[in-house]
């Protein structure tokens, strides 16, 4: 099966290191900062593979590099090496870091959507809930607008916001509803790949809950394959089947996510998973 | 019919430029002649051509009367008639180490290798307003050229510096050698960059920066560094100056056939060095960062701008629009040519403006007569709701 | 090599011959010649060019002038408006010094000219094949409604990546009900381009899509020069289902040629001239409207 | 020493000043804007010898700009012309895959392959070429549509398939070459990178398969 | 009962231990290396007294504890046999679909979900379209005695032995070829109890086979082929429920 997503050996060094100063950090070190040179280390050698249908979490603590992961692989980031596939282009025959920065962006339109922590990263928040989604529809070619408003209010509906708030600026909505609103848009167009990162982090506990049940119900249904970027076991254990630790740059641990659970291998691992479990 | 195609626009123009003209010639004194601005209005005429973008002291001058005093019009004046002069040859980048300091002042240290030279300056001139009788000064002035033309040597603006070693070493060079400074010279812009060939953007190499910034209307770009260290933007530090010079610099083209250096005179220029502490997250601590200045004629306010943002913009995250700010909205004759242009006539737009104001009532009348907004959300019909909504989620 | 010459530099001989009388040298025009054949080789893309000062400031059509300058030879007769009106004082000041510093003929004749230099218009009358539309420019840029940033803006057209336009569209009908943009309307030039259309009203726009003659725009505060060439597909940005609308006001005609009316069998586009009782209509493009009368189409 | 005597006497008829240097240029810019239609070029007091593909640069380039002139032939034309564009117009000489200007003397197809063409980014950076050809009769006949053309038609441009097609292969609008073609019966055509060119029996071919 | 001849789960050899990182590394051993066969259609139930490994190696087949050596061989539907402890972790959450099914005593809550919809979204994803699931989850949960008054409810406003019903109910729509239960009917009533118990007859019947885990005598009596004791982490005796039961002095302790 053609994972729908697979990287391979993704690194991210910030700062003034070279490759050569990835020794001396990690786990095995306590440390991502480069003893030698003072680059920062923020990913090392991060492999994975999602199908479709699948949901994969990659849990850590602030700065463990889950999120650099996430941004190196939507492009928000541009990695220092390592490769990322989707079996939507060239059935991942390609490298998309060897795609040019437009064909690049351009996959955000249809094929590799990305849900943030912080709704203004991925919303406009001066357009309308449905200028939002618009804009996503536009970028893949639509020009009807009546087509454009019957697709927005459907995605509305699935998501969650009333109809009625469809031409209200987004700013004037509250966390949960624009991380909704975040969701639709996302989804605009059908993409296979969905990258979700702290999709409900800073939301009120019942928020985040009917938020997390939304996506739940969204990755099921849709078939999508998702990577959820969480420091929350409970976003990952509800919405992932499978998980990666990963702790200061490194991926410690892979396994499924019960079993991640309920018997975490890796010493940080467990030192994760029972803070978490009090 | 009372209406003449062309002629009343063509008229009305020819007779307000003459009224411009008699009223230059008309005034109530005597004519202006150009060494009062060069030699009276020092700073003015500098001003003009700094902003103009010529180093041409007898044609600033002219500029300056003409435009009546106003020194965007003046520098636009400098500007347009660069326009029909051909580029014959590119001067040779010059040495700012070959500036002949008039003046020099380094805040950062109490002494130096080489002079503190005060020079001719009105930072410590008493503000007050001289009150004194008209004839004692004009008296009083005619004295002193008298006397500066039989001693030149005397003149103690000329020959400030006459005494000491003509190119003091820099502060910078002390940091420098004691490894307390980052270096910001770079080799990525060898030739600097000609501002008047190119339309600059944001990304172009800081030797355009720099012109731009050089170019600027003094009165932008202090505002620009007042507005960053005082507001909203935030993008600046007060720095500490480690030098400030005005002088005199030679200026240089390679000869057409033999290639060789020929000295074509001499400009005036305020060059300005700035120190400012790293104190970024991911900078080096334990160095200076430094921002340059340097701008034509004497105007230290200008340069010391100058510098302080060039520190700015090279630490500044490029998403910040720091960059662009300083490119696009520092220059006085592209700011006040764009204000001033809404005084053309705008009747064609307006009517336009107008035409969409009634489309929006004709269409709000149409929609509240139906109850409704303009562009309801579509009800989603049965088939939508089947596809917008997956299996399972329809309870019956 | 070596020349043989030693004093004459090559490039004072070519610039030996430039009039004192002209405004731009022989190389400022190069440059903007190459600029231009820039533009129409990529129809709509905003060519950076050097832009030079000239005696009319910055805003005041300083893009328009100079590529008419770098334009006229002694072949041309050029005719400039402003707002459609020969007459206006600003049409009349770019008129004085273009003929007082070429030597070229002017003109108020649309049909005459071989160059028209216009602010905020095209005449009505469609040009022809050999003639060229020379357009002021004030902004170039069409998505800074949008986005300010020039790099992202540089990235948005080389990606053409004009969604962001698109949404603006779109919520404007959502808002307004109508798509509320007057002049300057946004098109799509060759399919590839999103283009400002100057400040001209959108009554003018169809006069560019596929015209007989070239288009040249000129923006000198921002130095771009963009084009469209001949036989070049305009469109005006739209959705399918909302038809692009130009500027009409029921039951107005031009008081003077009557232009406008049922019975006149014409449109052109027509201004206020607001009055104590009621406002009266007239025809922005004076020369058209005047050859009317002129040619006794109109009883007056 | 004679061939430099040679290149000073022939720029002193190449310089196109004041309106010369307009008059070519509109006549550019008209086939640029009608692209594929053959204009007569102005009476110019130019040394017969150079051939009219020059003016191209004579008419455009200046100090800031730079140029290469490329013939496999007849090396001595070759330098002569350079010369004489340097001489006349203080434009420098550069390599091909940077030069603002770009004379092809003899239609090599290899050409269009190294000159720059720009990039999205700066689309203005594509080269301005100028290409002599003996005969605009005679070459591959080619299909051509695009802005500027009001509908698409077959000719000819004294140019073969080879360095048609190389040409098609660089213009992938907005980056891409902007051509003049120049023949010897003082004539010019214009090819802008906005052209689509169809090899008309690849099209035939193709249509086969 | 019916000949067994395929062998559908072979527990070879499983160790399992725990160690504690925070503890000095301490390390539990849970499981000392397990030997078991389960024919297709067998049910199987463990018992042994409390820490003999019963919950740990049914986590253990399941891949939600990690053994440390031996090897755990399931035949699949199709035929072939899968080694389970070295599988990748994908092809494991494929088995997990339609192979191989596990079912705890706890309810994993789906807090706003019906209860009818969480059951047949069970069976959706399990390859059921969205009419037969929402059937099938009708039809299971009828059998279950959840009446249909509680369908549209959801789990959280049920009684313990609801959701434990609820939760069998998801994990046996459409059932997979071995069925892994941790005392699934620990807090039902005895009337419900029943019903589950026929339930879970009905389905070796059906040809599924499985491994339970039982707090309470009488269901394994009635429902095992095979019983099979747990002490130390090792199969201390396998054999018919009667005889094994017999052996042990207090087997109700024992079990429970």
């Amino acid at each position: 099966m053609t994972p729908a997503l697979r990287v391979d050996g993704l690194g991210k060094i910030y700062g003034p290191g070279t490759t050569a100063d990835v020794a001396g950090t990690g786990p095995g070190f306590n440390r991502v900062v480069s003893p030698t040179s003072g680059g920062i280390v923020a990913a090392w050698d991060v492999s994975f593979e999602v199908g479709p249908g699948e949901a994969l979490g990659v849990i850590g603590e602030s700065g463990s590099g889950k999120s650099t992961v996430m941004r190196c692989i939507c492009g928000d980031e541009e990695p220092t090496t390592g490769s990322i596939r989707l079996a939507s282009v060239d059935g991942g025959g390609t490298d998309l870091r060897t795609l040019s920065p437009a064909r690049r962006r351009a996959l955000r339109v249809d094929r590799l959507a990305v849900v943030y922590q912080d709704p203004a990263e991925g919303l406009d928040l001066r357009l309308s809930a449905g200028g939002n989604v618009a804009e996503r529809l536009t970028a893949a070619g639509w020009r009807n607008f009546g087509r454009i408003r019957e697709r927005a209010s459907e995605l509305m509906l699935r998501t969650d916001v009333p109809l009625d708030r469809m031409d209200d600026p987004v700013r004037e909505f509250s966390g949960g509803m624009r991380q909704r609103v975040q969701l639709a848009k996302a989804l605009a167009n059908n993409p296979p790949v969905v990258l979700l990162d702290e999709p409900t982090t800073g939301l009120d506990a019942s928020v985040a809950a009917s938020v997390l049940d939304l996506i739940r119900d969204l990755l099921e249904e849709l078939g999508v394959a998702a990577v959820v970027v969480s420091h929350d076991f409970a976003v990952i254990e509800m919405l992932t089947q499978r998980v990666v630790v990963m702790h200061h740059g490194r991926i410690v641990e892979a396994g499924l996510t019960d079993q991640l659970l309920e018997d975490p291998q890796h010493p940080y691992s467990q030192r994760l998973v029972g803070a978490a479990r009090g | 019919m009372g209406y003449v195609a062309a002629r009343g626009g063509t008229e009305a123009i020819a007779a307000a430029e003459e009224l411009v003209r008699r009223s230059r010639l008309n005034a109530d004194a005597s004519w202006l002649e150009l060494d009062q601005l060069t030699e009276r209005l020092r700073y003015l005429n500098d001003r003009v051509m700094g902003e103009g973008g010529l180093w041409a002291p007898q044609l600033a001058a002219r500029a300056i009367r003409q435009a009546e005093g106003d020194v965007i019009e003046a520098a636009h004046l400098l500007r347009a008639h660069r326009s029909t002069l051909p580029r014959l040859c590119e001067l040779i980048p010059a040495d700012a180490d070959e500036l002949r300091p008039l003046r020099r002042i380094v805040p950062a240290f109490r002494e130096v290798p080489g002079p503190q030279l005060l020079g001719r300056t009105l930072d410590y001139t008493g503000r007050l307003l001289d009150l004194g009788d008209e004839d004692q000064a004009r008296a009083a002035a005619a004295a002193a050229t008298a006397a500066a033309a039989r001693h030149p040597e005397d003149d103690p603006a000329e020959n400030a510096g006459a005494t000491e070693p003509p190119f003091p070493e820099r502060l910078l060079d002390v940091l420098r050698r004691t490894d307390l400074a980052v270096d910001r010279r770079r080799d990525d812009d060898p030739e600097p960059t000609d501002i008047s060939q190119v339309a600059v953007r944001p990304g172009i190499g800081r030797s355009a920066v720099l012109s731009v910034m050089a170019r600027a209307e003094t009165g932008a770009l202090v505002n620009l560094w007042y507005r960053n260290i005082l507001g909203p933007d935030n993008h600046l530090h007060e720095v500490t100056l480690g030098e400030v010079r005005h002088g005199e610099l030679p200026i240089r083209v390679r000869h057409p056939r033999t290639g060789n250096p020929v000295l074509l005179g001499h400009l005036r220029a305020t060059e300005v060095e700035a120190i400012e502490d790293l104190d970024g997250a991911d900078e080096d601590r334990t160095r200076f960062d430094v921002g340059y200045g340097l701008v034509a004629g004497h105007n230290e306010r200008k340069a010391i701008a100058m510098a302080n943002l060039d520190i700015a913009l090279h630490r500044d995250h490029s998403d910040s629009g720091l960059e662009q700010s300083v490119l696009m909205t520092t220059d006085g004759l592209d700011a006040s040519g764009f204000l001033e242009h809404l005084k053309l006539p705008h009747y064609v737009t307006f009517r336009s403006m107008i035409e969409r104001k009634q489309a929006m009532r004709t269409d709000r009348a149409r929609n509240e007569r139906k109850g409704r907004r303009h562009h309801p959300a579509p009800v989603v019909t049965p088939a939508a709701e089947q596809a917008a909504v997956p299996a399972g989620e329809v309870t019956p | 090599m070596t020349l043989l010459d030693p004093t004459i530099s090559p490039v004072a001989l070519l610039a030996a011959d430039t009039s004192s009388r002209e405004l731009l040298d022989e190389f400022s025009k190069r440059e903007i010649r190459r600029a231009v054949l820039t533009a129409v080789a990529v129809p709509g893309y905003q060519v950076p060019f050097a832009s030079r000062e000239m005696p009319v400031a910055r805003g005041w059509g300083s893009g328009g002038l100079q590529i008419t300058l770098a334009l006229v030879g002694p072949e041309d007769t050029v005719k400039v408006i402003d707002q459609g009106e020969d007459a206006g004082v600003n049409a009349a000041n770019l008129r004085r010094l273009i003929a007082d510093t070429t030597g070229v003929d002017t003109t108020t004749v649309a049909g005459e000219a071989t160059i028209v230099q216009t602010r905020h218009r095209v005449p009505e009358d469609a040009l022809g094949d050999d003639q060229i539309l020379v357009l002021q420019v004030p902004v170039p840029e069409p998505l800074r409604g949008v986005e300010r940033d020039m790099t992202e803006l540089r990235r948005m057209h080389a990606e053409g990546d004009y969604a962001r336009m698109w949404v603006s569209l779109y919520e404007d009908l959502v808002r307004n009900g109508v798509i509320t943009q007057t002049t300057g309307y946004p098109c799509l030039v060759g399919g590839r381009y999103v283009m400002a259309t100057t400040p001209i009203p959108r009554w003018d726009i169809p006069k560019l899509h596929r015209s007989a003659h070239l288009s040249l725009f000129g923006a000198g505060r921002e130095k771009r020069i963009y084009a469209v060439p001949p036989h070049t597909d305009v469109e005006p940005l739209t959705f399918d289902d909302v038809p692009f609308e130009v500027e009409r006001t029921e039951g107005a005609s031009c008081h003077r040629c009557g232009a406008g009316s049922p019975d006149s069998g014409v449109e052109s586009f027509l201004v206020e001239l607001p009055g104590t009782e009621g406002g009266r209509w007239v025809c922005s493009d004076t020369d058209w409207c005047n050859r009317r009368l002129s040619s006794g189409m109109v009883a007056r | 020493m004679s061939a430099a005597i040679d290149a000073i006497r022939l720029a002193s008829t190449a310089r196109l000043q004041g309106s010369a240097s307009t008059v070519v240029f509109r006549v550019l810019l008209e086939a640029l804007a009608r692209p594929g239609r053959p204009l007569e070029l102005p009476e110019l007091a130019m040394d017969p010898r150079l051939p009219n593909a020059l003016l191209l640069p004579l008419a455009l380039a200046d100090l800031g700009t730079s140029f290469w002139v490329h013939g496999l032939y007849d090396e001595r034309e070759r330098k002569l012309a350079a010369d004489v564009v340097r001489e006349a117009t203080g434009a420098r000489l550069a390599a091909p895959n940077v030069a603002t200007f770009v004379v092809c003397l003899d239609g090599d197809p290899s050409v269009p392959s190294r000159v720059r063409i720009g990039s999205e980014l700066a689309p203005e950076a594509g080269v301005k070429m100028a290409v002599q050809v003996e005969n605009f009769a005679t070459g591959a006949p080619i299909s051509i549509t695009g802005p500027g053309i009001a509908e698409a038609f077959i000719t000819t441009v004294g140019l073969d398939r080879a360095f048609l097609k190389a040409l098609r292969n660089r213009n992938q609008p907005p980056v891409g070459i902007d051509t003049w073609v120049f023949d010897r019966h003082h004539r010019v055509l214009a090819l802008p990178r906005s052209t689509r060119i169809g090899v008309v029996d690849d099209v035939a071919r193709e249509g086969v398969n | 009962m019916a000949e067994h001849r395929t062998v559908k789960l072979e527990v070879q050899g499983l160790h399992k231990s725990f160690v504690l990182h925070a503890v000095d590394g301490r390390r539990i051993n849970a499981l000392n290396g397990i030997d078991l066969a389960i024919h297709t259609g067998e049910h199987v139930a463990l018992v042994g007294s409390s820490g003999a490994g019963k919950s740990t190696l049914l986590k253990s087949v399941y891949r939600t504890y990690l053994p440390d050596s031996g090897t755990v061989t399931l035949r699949l539907a199709a035929g072939a046999a899968v080694e389970l402890t070295g599988l990748e972790d994908r092809e494991l959450v494929a088995l997990r679909v339609r192979e191989i099914g596990y079912v705890s005593q706890f309810l994993r809550s789906e807090p706003r979900r019906s209860v009818r919809d969480t059951v047949a979204r069970a069976g959706r994803r399990r390859g059921l379209d969205h009419d037969a699931s929402l059937d099938a989850a009708a039809e299971i949960l009828r059998r279950l005695g959840i009446g249909e008054n509680l369908w549209r409810s959801y789990p959280s406003l049920l009684s313990g032995g609801e959701k434990q019903r609820v939760n069998l109910a998801s994990g046996i729509i459409c059932p997979p070829g071995l069925l892994l239960l941790d005392e699934p009917v620990s807090a039902l009533d005895p009337a419900n109890r029943e019903s589950v118990l026929a339930l879970i007859a009905e389905l070796t019947s059906w040809g599924t086979t499985v491994l339970a885990v039982f707090h309470d005598l009488d269901a394994i009596e009635r429902l095992a082929d095979r019983v099979v004791l747990l002490s130390g982490g090792t199969v201390a005796e396998s054999g018919h429920p009667t005889d094994v039961l017999r052996t042990l002095t207090n087997p109700l302790g024992a079990i429970a």
